[in-house]
């Protein structure tokens, strides 16, 4: 059995960057290359399949899903990262600070806070934060970011507590390195690699997410095309016009495949001593 | 396996092996041939590069994915394969009744979670050399052969509550259970302390005396190579230098380069003497230093030792005695439990935060792997700058100066300066862990098994370059090793530690002969043994 | 070991402790009064003058306690909690604690069942994945997992549902509890989750492979299924906090699931007292959801110190590196 | 290996078939059938699961929602207990809109404030007791103090016992139809005296009793076996809750259960080409309809509230919003069949011009961005919708930006929509309030300045004055002419836009004989003549 050690494969990341590439020019270049205005409606056109005119069919309203896929990449795509971003400092933050104080009250307050957000009913919080600042894209990205760090941390902590046992760390230690300086030069590279390969994974949920909480009047208001609201809006129709939902989908999963492709890619690239796969 | 008449229990022909790293194909062995006769002990001695574990693996057919063999043939007992490049071979048959294999690192060869019975029955009922209880019979008997005590209980154990030492054994036994026509051992006894290393090597030719049992060892050590070995190939950078009868090859050295191994082994051997100590001016005293991890594990127990100005004093031990322990205290990297360590009267061992990092200016310690100490994305020149950022010394350019001027005096070659720790060799790696030390201009510096992961030639370099620094800078050194003659070639006074205590106050390393500790007499009658034949 | 579990206790009450307190704050400051979303609804005929309907709604807060300071309803709360008692619904007038008992038990089966087949996915696919990476099956893998991860629960659901129940008419569309219902969500759910553990399957035995211990393994000439099994069996302990946390995950998540397939579980029963403001009922839920994961938690020590010989004997050190 | 290679392969084809199979043929046109994509569900005679070879002995009802309770006075119980022949109440309203006796036997007007009922001697509760005036009174003062929803109805009424079957009705107003009132199913009679907590102790009167009871999933119902009525020939009567809709309909498709409510109009296409199962869909007595915020100052004008009336293009919102199962209507009452006259009233058909017009005469200027402006502020209109609102609003939007309005969409929950009115902070909002009744109780609920539904803070002295006069009215006909002046007022102010009758959609199974449709879809489901059809 060939034992596969850490070699580089430079294919994935070099696929995952091309098919990056293409999404990111069809939806910056949306406003030139969207067929038709994503917000006009035409009640003749109503749920007509994919035709030559409309190539991924119109939707209940008879708007063009291929032009409301590409503009709503962009409130998406944009939205989406920025909260996962925001997930991901704020998790790093927390798993090294937990990790660094392992053992003491800050690591086992930090800890309890996590298990109680991971039990937390999310509907919650997302209710209480409509109710609060009001609907809307940027507050169910608050919702999100509130309880979205929650697995981040738990990830940094695990390999800030492996990489403590490590030479490098050690040496950093007696090098006369502050708790600060440890952290930003010999734990924070460690635990990049990771939680970024993690966050390619969570974008996806992230963005279904957006699509469960539409009932609830948090994501893009309407006529605003973002593919959350447009999955949940193509429920009703499921049976009767599949084809809505075929646009949204397929490019949520082009997206969270490139950034999976990146990120195991990057992995390889980034930390040829990394032992840690996750 | 039936046994072949004739006299070669392996032979191969025209091995020829190169690695391919993103894109670069280096070649490491190039048609090498070799025969290794039936119950013979054949060594491969080289140092690290020079291919020997390249072609242990490639007899096993354990080479990694990035290898490709370019040719080579391998008759083992009655297995012939013309040609080793090409797929499909059978190797499931050829290893472990043909060629068993034992590894370095003995602890992580056995599987974690595993009982060692486990692995006994496992091998024995798929090989079917005995039924669910024979195999448990069989294997009580094989570890009583290899000077196990209360076998019963060491079958029970899970690996990491097993020394190294018993490690290996079990590996040993468990290869041998299988009757293989040859041993491959790589590095076997490399990761032990002495007495474990003799006690192996010393089973090594029990079993080659009584079953027959033709190994082919894989070393850089000279002292292995001497102790056991029957024949003797010296490998340099993939070429056989000289093959030959061991007691020949290790004392009329026909090729050159063996000659020059031979010598830098020599260097380490006379004990060259550094400034005489300034007797009586302690920088370091340790009082009734104690440590228990865990609230069970004592691992350190009422230590007391005392370093003076400029002395070399060396703390010898066998692995587990707490002599790594100590140093951490003593460095700040661990918070004894009781007693006091005082750095000229201070006592430095509770310090918190800010004042911790200032005993840095004052204690330096350099690891055994240094590769790993060191962050493989910074150059040298930035790494020795390290520690005056962290301490906020000196403005930029001054900073530069200081790291140029000590990977100078540490002898890295001006080119080398901007290159990182994956580009560079295992010593220069420990030089520049060196200069980064002493950049701060400590007044003690802890060195903890800071060569025995290196070569011989590379060896004696750095302790000639420790000493030399030591001469020019003042500053103390504590030396802490497993192997005895380094230490005695190297420090001043040596300490012998053995389960967290010191038997007995420090002594001159020339007569340490003349301890009446059982412990440090069974050291030296190892470290002895290996020697003997040696010039 | 037994000052380890007094700990690990005394850390669960206070998880609790934090949970009950945000959960009671919390929903008080989300939007809409529950009397009157009770009593408000809009019925058949607005009633004229709503000086009759101010009364009522006064009169109810007054008697449910609402119209205490928040402290004192917590106390209180916490008062009746001490004996076993979750309050009783505004809307159903029903005990939380009976309610909410009787739903528990769809939820946990389905969520254990979905684990099971997410157990069974993420070790088959995984070890597939690893034993052929790189190959086609591993990327082909790879590309089914990303596109069931970004694939929305209803999805699946529905034409799950159109498929069974419609088509082949093999799964019958009722809101009963029963095993012969449990099947379908069970599968939906299992394989909505198993690309999380084929992926961290594949990750771990790739680690694995690399490992001394598998060389050392084949170089006692024991075949490939050994070798991997002695891989996996390595590979299987991390997998553990993995599994633990998507079952966390189910009980709070299967809401989507719950709701197509119509399984009275305690996911759908909780969105609708969110919907409405129940707070009773939304405070019992979240206290039952977090004891479950503490539960897990607790499980997850108890499985890996006996999966993992090193923990055992390490103690609570050991399981910290590992986590 | 090959065994691990067919179970991989079944779970791909298995996760594959999973995700494929609903929309297999999305290819355009698939040349087999003629119906749109969704036509995998086209389902041939699909064995129903229990396709028991006896009479089926079960009716399965399944709503989008069942009550939380068994007590009538609990909100909504008593509208599920009563479609489902568990409940009675006196009188009982026919599928043509008239009031029919139901637990009474008769009503006489006796003078313009004072009615006479007869009760039927031979009606016992379920418990056996008798359903007598004291009974009667007493479950009517119960609903009228515990269930705020019952008041409308019962607050103009003092009921008094003349003998043991007979009772008195005084009302403060002239010409109350007391029949009406006491045909709602708040009105539900129960005896007071029972514990309606639970399925043992409850006690009604119905058809049904009911045997097992889930709060908001499940309900059972067996026949009463001395119901006073003709008795049902069903044995058993299944009334169960999904509340998702897709699912439902499925549910519906499949076979299982034989009446199906709420069915959503985004899936009339699935029933297209189904044999087995048809749909009754008969539009709602009660009005999707805008209320606006008076209080709002650019809403304060009424030609700006009447340009957003013309704006709305009504048959395309029909279109869009309802798939096209309702019919547009101008005016509120327009959704009463008695009413139907007043559909289009005022605001005839769509007329975008005229809506510019009355927003250029009010001073709402267009710009160049297409947005109406006055003295430098947008025009905006923020419309709230809640549950399946949402499409509506977005068509609204859409429609309103045509004639220059700044108009956005806040989709949310119901409880957004309450805290917004409290604090004012809200310009528009979609409601549906019924629109059958006694034409004074609806109005006034919805006009009079204190009305419960009168969110905009509408106060116009015309509409109070005629309401006044309606309060007095004698006979229907000035009863029905003065509604008809109110509604034309009211529209014509336009504090509210009403769009068209709410869409009410019943999935009915071929096997199921008897069933009468009703344009109160959760008013009498399940009636004696019901019969079931082997499959």
């Amino acid at each position: 059995m060939k034992r596969r050690l850490n070699s580089k494969n430079p294919a994935s990341l070099i696929i995952g960057l091309v098919v990056l590439a293409i999404l990111a020019i069809a939806i910056l270049g949306a406003p030139l290359l969207a067929p038709y205005d994503p917000v006009a409606q035409n009640a003749a056109e109503r749920l007509e399949k994919p035709s030559e005119k409309h190539w991924l069919g119109t939707d209940r309203f008879g708007r063009d899903i291929l032009s409301r896929t590409l503009h709503g990449g962009q409130t998406t795509l944009l939205s989406s990262l920025l909260a996962l971003c925001a997930a991901l400092a704020i998790g790093l933050l927390v798993g090294m600070a937990a990790g660094m104080f392992h053992g003491s009250a800050l690591d086992h307050i930090l800890m309890r806070i996590i298990d109680v957000l991971l039990a937390f009913p999310f509907m919650v919080f997302a209710m209480v934060i409509a109710g609060l600042f009001g609907t809307g894209l940027v507050h169910l990205l608050l919702a999100v970011v509130s309880v979205w760090w929650v697995s981040f941390a738990r990830l940094t902590r695990s390999v800030v507590l492996h990489a403590k046992n490590e030479t490098s760390y050690a040496a950093a230690k007696v090098l006369g390195a502050s708790n600060l300086a440890i952290m930003r030069k010999e734990l924070l590279p460690k635990a990049i690699s990771p939680v970024l390969i993690l966050a390619t994974f969570e974008l996806g949920t992230l963005i279904l997410s957006i699509a469960a909480l539409s009932f609830l009047g948090l994501g893009a208001q309407p006529p605003a095309p973002e593919w959350g609201s447009m999955l949940a809006d193509g429920r009703a129709h499921f049976f009767q016009a599949p084809h809505i939902l075929i646009g949204p989908a397929a490019f949520i999963v082009a997206t969270v495949l490139a950034f999976n492709l990146i990120g195991e890619g990057l992995r390889d690239r980034l930390d040829p001593y990394e032992k840690l796969e996750l | 396996m039936s046994s072949d008449n004739r006299a070669e229990a392996l032979e191969v022909k025209g091995l020829q092996v190169a690695y391919e790293q993103n894109g670069r194909r280096t070649t490491v062995l190039n048609s090498l041939d070799f025969k290794l006769g039936k119950g013979e002990i054949l060594v491969l001695l080289g140092e690290s590069g020079s291919g020997k574990s390249t072609i242990a693996k490639a007899v096993t057919g354990m080479l990694p994915p990035s290898a490709r063999i370019g040719g080579g043939s391998l008759r083992v007992g009655a297995e012939r394969i013309p040609d080793l490049g090409k797929p499909g071979i059978p190797w499931e048959r050829i290893r472990g009744r043909g060629i068993a294999m034992l590894f370095q690192d003995a602890q992580s060869a056995l599987n974690p979670v595993m009982k060692i019975k486990d692995h006994f029955k496992e091998s024995l009922l798929y090989h079917g050399l005995a039924s669910a209880e024979g195999a448990a019979a069989i294997s009580v008997a094989m570890l009583e052969r290899l000077n196990f005590k209360d076998v019963r209980h060491i079958l029970e154990c899970y690996p990491f509550q097993l020394s190294g030492g018993m490690c290996q054994r079990i590996c040993l036994a468990l290869a041998l259970c299988l009757e293989p026509a040859v041993l491959v051992a790589d590095e076997p006894t490399s990761a032990l302390d002495t007495v474990s290393q003799k006690e192996v090597l010393d089973l090594l030719r029990k079993l080659q005396r009584e079953m027959g049992l033709t190994v082919l060892l894989i070393t850089h050590d000279i002292a292995v190579a001497n102790a056991v070995g029957n024949r003797v190939i010296v490998l340099n950078k993939g070429v056989i230098e000289e093959e030959g009868e061991t007691r020949t090859v290790l004392t009329r050295p026909g090729s050159a380069y063996t000659r020059e191994l031979l010598a830098a082994r020599n260097r380490i051997a006379r004990p060259a003497r550094g400034l005489p100590p300034a007797a009586g001016k302690p920088v370091l005293e340790i009082v009734r230093l104690s440590k228990t991890f865990g609230g069970k594990k004592r691992v350190l127990r009422q230590v007391d030792l005392t370093l003076n100005e400029r002395e070399i004093l060396g703390i010898l031990g066998q692995s587990g005695c707490g002599k790594s322990t100590l140093a951490k205290c003593v460095a700040g990297l661990e918070r004894p439990s009781e007693g006091r360590i005082l750095l000229r009267g201070a006592d430095i061992g509770h310090l918190k935060g800010k004042a911790r990092r200032e005993t840095s200016k004052r204690i330096q310690l350099v690891f055994q792997d240094a590769r790993a100490s060191l962050n493989p994305g910074r150059t040298a020149l930035q790494l020795v700058q390290e520690p005056l950022q962290y301490l906020r010394i000196g403005g930029k350019e001054e900073r530069e100066a200081l790291a140029a001027y000590y990977l100078h005096e540490v002898g890295i070659a001006d080119e080398a300066l901007t290159r990182r720790p994956p580009q560079l060799s295992t010593g220069q790696c420990q030089r520049i862990a060196i200069a980064r030390a002493l950049v701060l201009r400590p007044d003690i510096l802890i060195c903890d098994e800071a060569v025995s992961a290196l070569d011989m030639s590379v060896q004696a370099q750095i302790l000639e370059l420790l000493q030399r620094l030591q001469r020019q800078f003042g500053f103390s050194i504590l030396m802490i090793s497993h192997d005895i003659r380094v230490l005695r070639a190297f420090c001043h006074h040596i300490a012998v530690m053995s389960n967290g205590s010191f038997g007995e106050r420090k002594q001159e390393s020339g007569r340490l002969h003349e301890s009446r500790q059982p412990h440090t007499q069974l050291l030296l009658k190892c470290a002895g043994d290996m020697e003997d034949g040696l010039v | 070991m037994h000052t380890v579990l007094l700990r690990k206790l005394l850390e669960a009450l206070l998880t609790l402790f934090f949970a009950t307190l945000i959960i009671f704050a919390l929903i008080r400051l989300a939007p809409g009064d529950p009397v009157r979303l009770m009593l408000g609804h809009p019925g058949e005929i607005a009633a004229q003058g709503t000086s009759a309907y101010d009364e009522k709604v006064a009169e109810l807060r007054a008697e449910l306690g609402l119209d205490r300071n928040i402290a004192v309803q917590y106390v209180t709360w916490l008062g009746r909690l001490a004996q076993g008692d979750l309050g009783t619904s505004i809307f159903t007038g029903k005990q939380v604690g009976s309610e909410i008992a009787a739903r528990l038990p769809a939820t946990v089966t389905l969520s254990l069942s979905a684990l099971l087949v997410q157990i069974a996915l993420g070790l088959i696919f995984g070890m597939v994945a690893a034993l052929r990476s790189g190959k086609l099956a591993d990327q082909l893998i790879r590309v089914a997992c990303v596109a069931l991860a970004s694939t929305p629960a209803f999805v699946v659901g529905l034409v799950a549902l159109a498929l069974f129940a419609v088509k082949y008419g093999v799964y019958e569309i009722s809101s009963d509890f029963s095993a012969a219902r449990l099947w379908l969500p069970a599968l939906t759910l299992g394989v909505l989750g198993a690309p999380q553990l084929v992926r961290i399957m594949r990750a771990n035995l790739l680690t694995e492979f690399g490992k001394i211990y598998v060389s050392s393994a084949q170089s006692r000439g024991l075949d490939r299924k050994r070798v991997v099994r002695h891989a996996a069996r390595n590979a299987l302990i991390p997998l553990v906090t993995m599994v633990a946390l998507s079952f966390a995950g189910l009980i709070g998540g299967a809401v989507v699931i719950e709701s197509i397939f119509s399984w009275p579980g305690i996911g759908k029963y909780a969105l609708d007292s969110i919907l409405v403001k129940d707070y009773p009922v939304i405070q019992g839920y979240a206290l039952v959801a977090v004891l479950m994961v503490v539960l897990i938690h607790f499980l997850v020590d108890v499985v890996y110190s006996a999966l993992d010989p090193r923990i055992h004997h390490k103690g609570e050190a050991g399981r910290e590196e590992k986590a | 290996m090959r065994k691990l290679w067919s179970v991989v392969l079944l779970g791909l084809s298995l996760a594959v078939a999973g995700c494929s199979g609903g929309n297999s043929n999305t290819g355009n046109g698939s040349p087999a059938s003629s119906s749109p994509a969704g036509s995998a569900t086209q389902s041939e005679a699909s064995p129903s699961p229990q396709a028991s070879g006896a009479e089926p002995q079960e009716l399965v009802v399944i709503g989008q929602e069942i009550n939380a309770s068994l007590d009538p006075v609990k909100p909504l119980t008593s509208s599920y207990l009563r479609n489902i022949g568990a409940g009675e109440a006196l009188f009982k309203v026919n599928a043509g809109g008239e009031v029919e006796p139901s637990l009474a036997e008769s009503a006489t007007e006796v003078d313009p404030t004072t009615w006479e009922i007869k009760l039927r001697p031979e009606v016992r509760f379920w418990s056996g007791k008798a359903v007598n005036a004291d009974a009667v009174i007493a479950s009517l003062e119960r609903s009228k103090s515990l269930d705020l929803q019952a008041q409308p109805f019962l607050n103009d009424l003092t009921i008094t016992k003349l003998d043991d079957y007979t009772l008195q009705v005084r009302t403060n107003r002239e010409h109350l139809p007391v029949p009406l009132n006491l045909s709602y199913y708040q009105t539900i009679i129960h005896n007071d005296e029972a514990s309606h907590e639970d399925v043992a102790t409850m006690d009604l009167t119905g058809m049904y009793k009911v045997t097992e009871f889930a709060p908001k999933q499940k309900m059972v119902l067996a026949i009463n076996e001395d119901y006073w009525g003709r008795k049902p020939t069903i044995p058993t009567v299944v009334f169960e809750e999904i509340s998702d809709e897709q699912t439902r309909v499925l549910s519906a498709l499949s076979g299982r259960s034989h009446v199906t409510l709420n069915v959503p109009v985004s899936s009339l296409t699935q029933f297209k080409d189904n044999k087995e199962v048809y749909l009754s869909a008969a539009p709602a007595a009660s009005t999707q309809t805008i209320y606006l915020n008076l209080s709002q100052p650019q809403l304060q004008d009424v030609r700006v509230r009447q340009a957003l009336s013309w704006g709305a293009d009504r048959d395309e919102l029909v279109i869009l919003a309802a798939e096209g199962q309702s019919t547009p209507v101008t005016t509120w009452l327009g959704s009463n069949p008695a009413y139907a006259a007043a559909k289009n009233a005022v605001y005839s058909q769509f007329d975008a011009d005229k809506a510019a017009g009355l927003l250029d005469e009010a001073g709402w200027l267009k710009e160049s961005d297409g947005i109406r402006y006055k003295d430098g502020k947008p025009l905006t209109v923020r419309l709230m919708t809640w549950g399946g609102d949402k499409a509506l609003g977005e068509a609204l939007q859409s429609q309103w930006t045509r004639i220059g309005v700044k108009a956005e969409v806040q989709h949310g929950d119901y409880s957004l929509i309450e805290t917004a009115r409290e604090s004012g902070d809200w310009d528009a909002s979609i409601e549906a309030w019924s629109t059958f009744g006694e034409e004074y109780a609806v109005l006034s609920g919805q006009y009079s300045s204190d009305g419960g539904a009168n969110y905009g803070g509408y106060k116009d002295e015309e509409t109070s004055r005629l309401l006044e006069e309606l309060k007095k009215a004698g006979d229907p006909q000035s009863r029905h002419d003065l509604a008809l002046q109110i509604n034309e007022r009211v529209a014509q102010q336009a504090p509210v836009i009403s769009l068209f009758p709410r869409p009410q959609v019943t999935a009915v199974s071929g096997s199921l004989q008897g069933f009468e449709e009703h344009f109160r879809q959760f008013e009498n489901v399940v009636n004696a003549n019901l019969t079931l059809t082997a499959q």
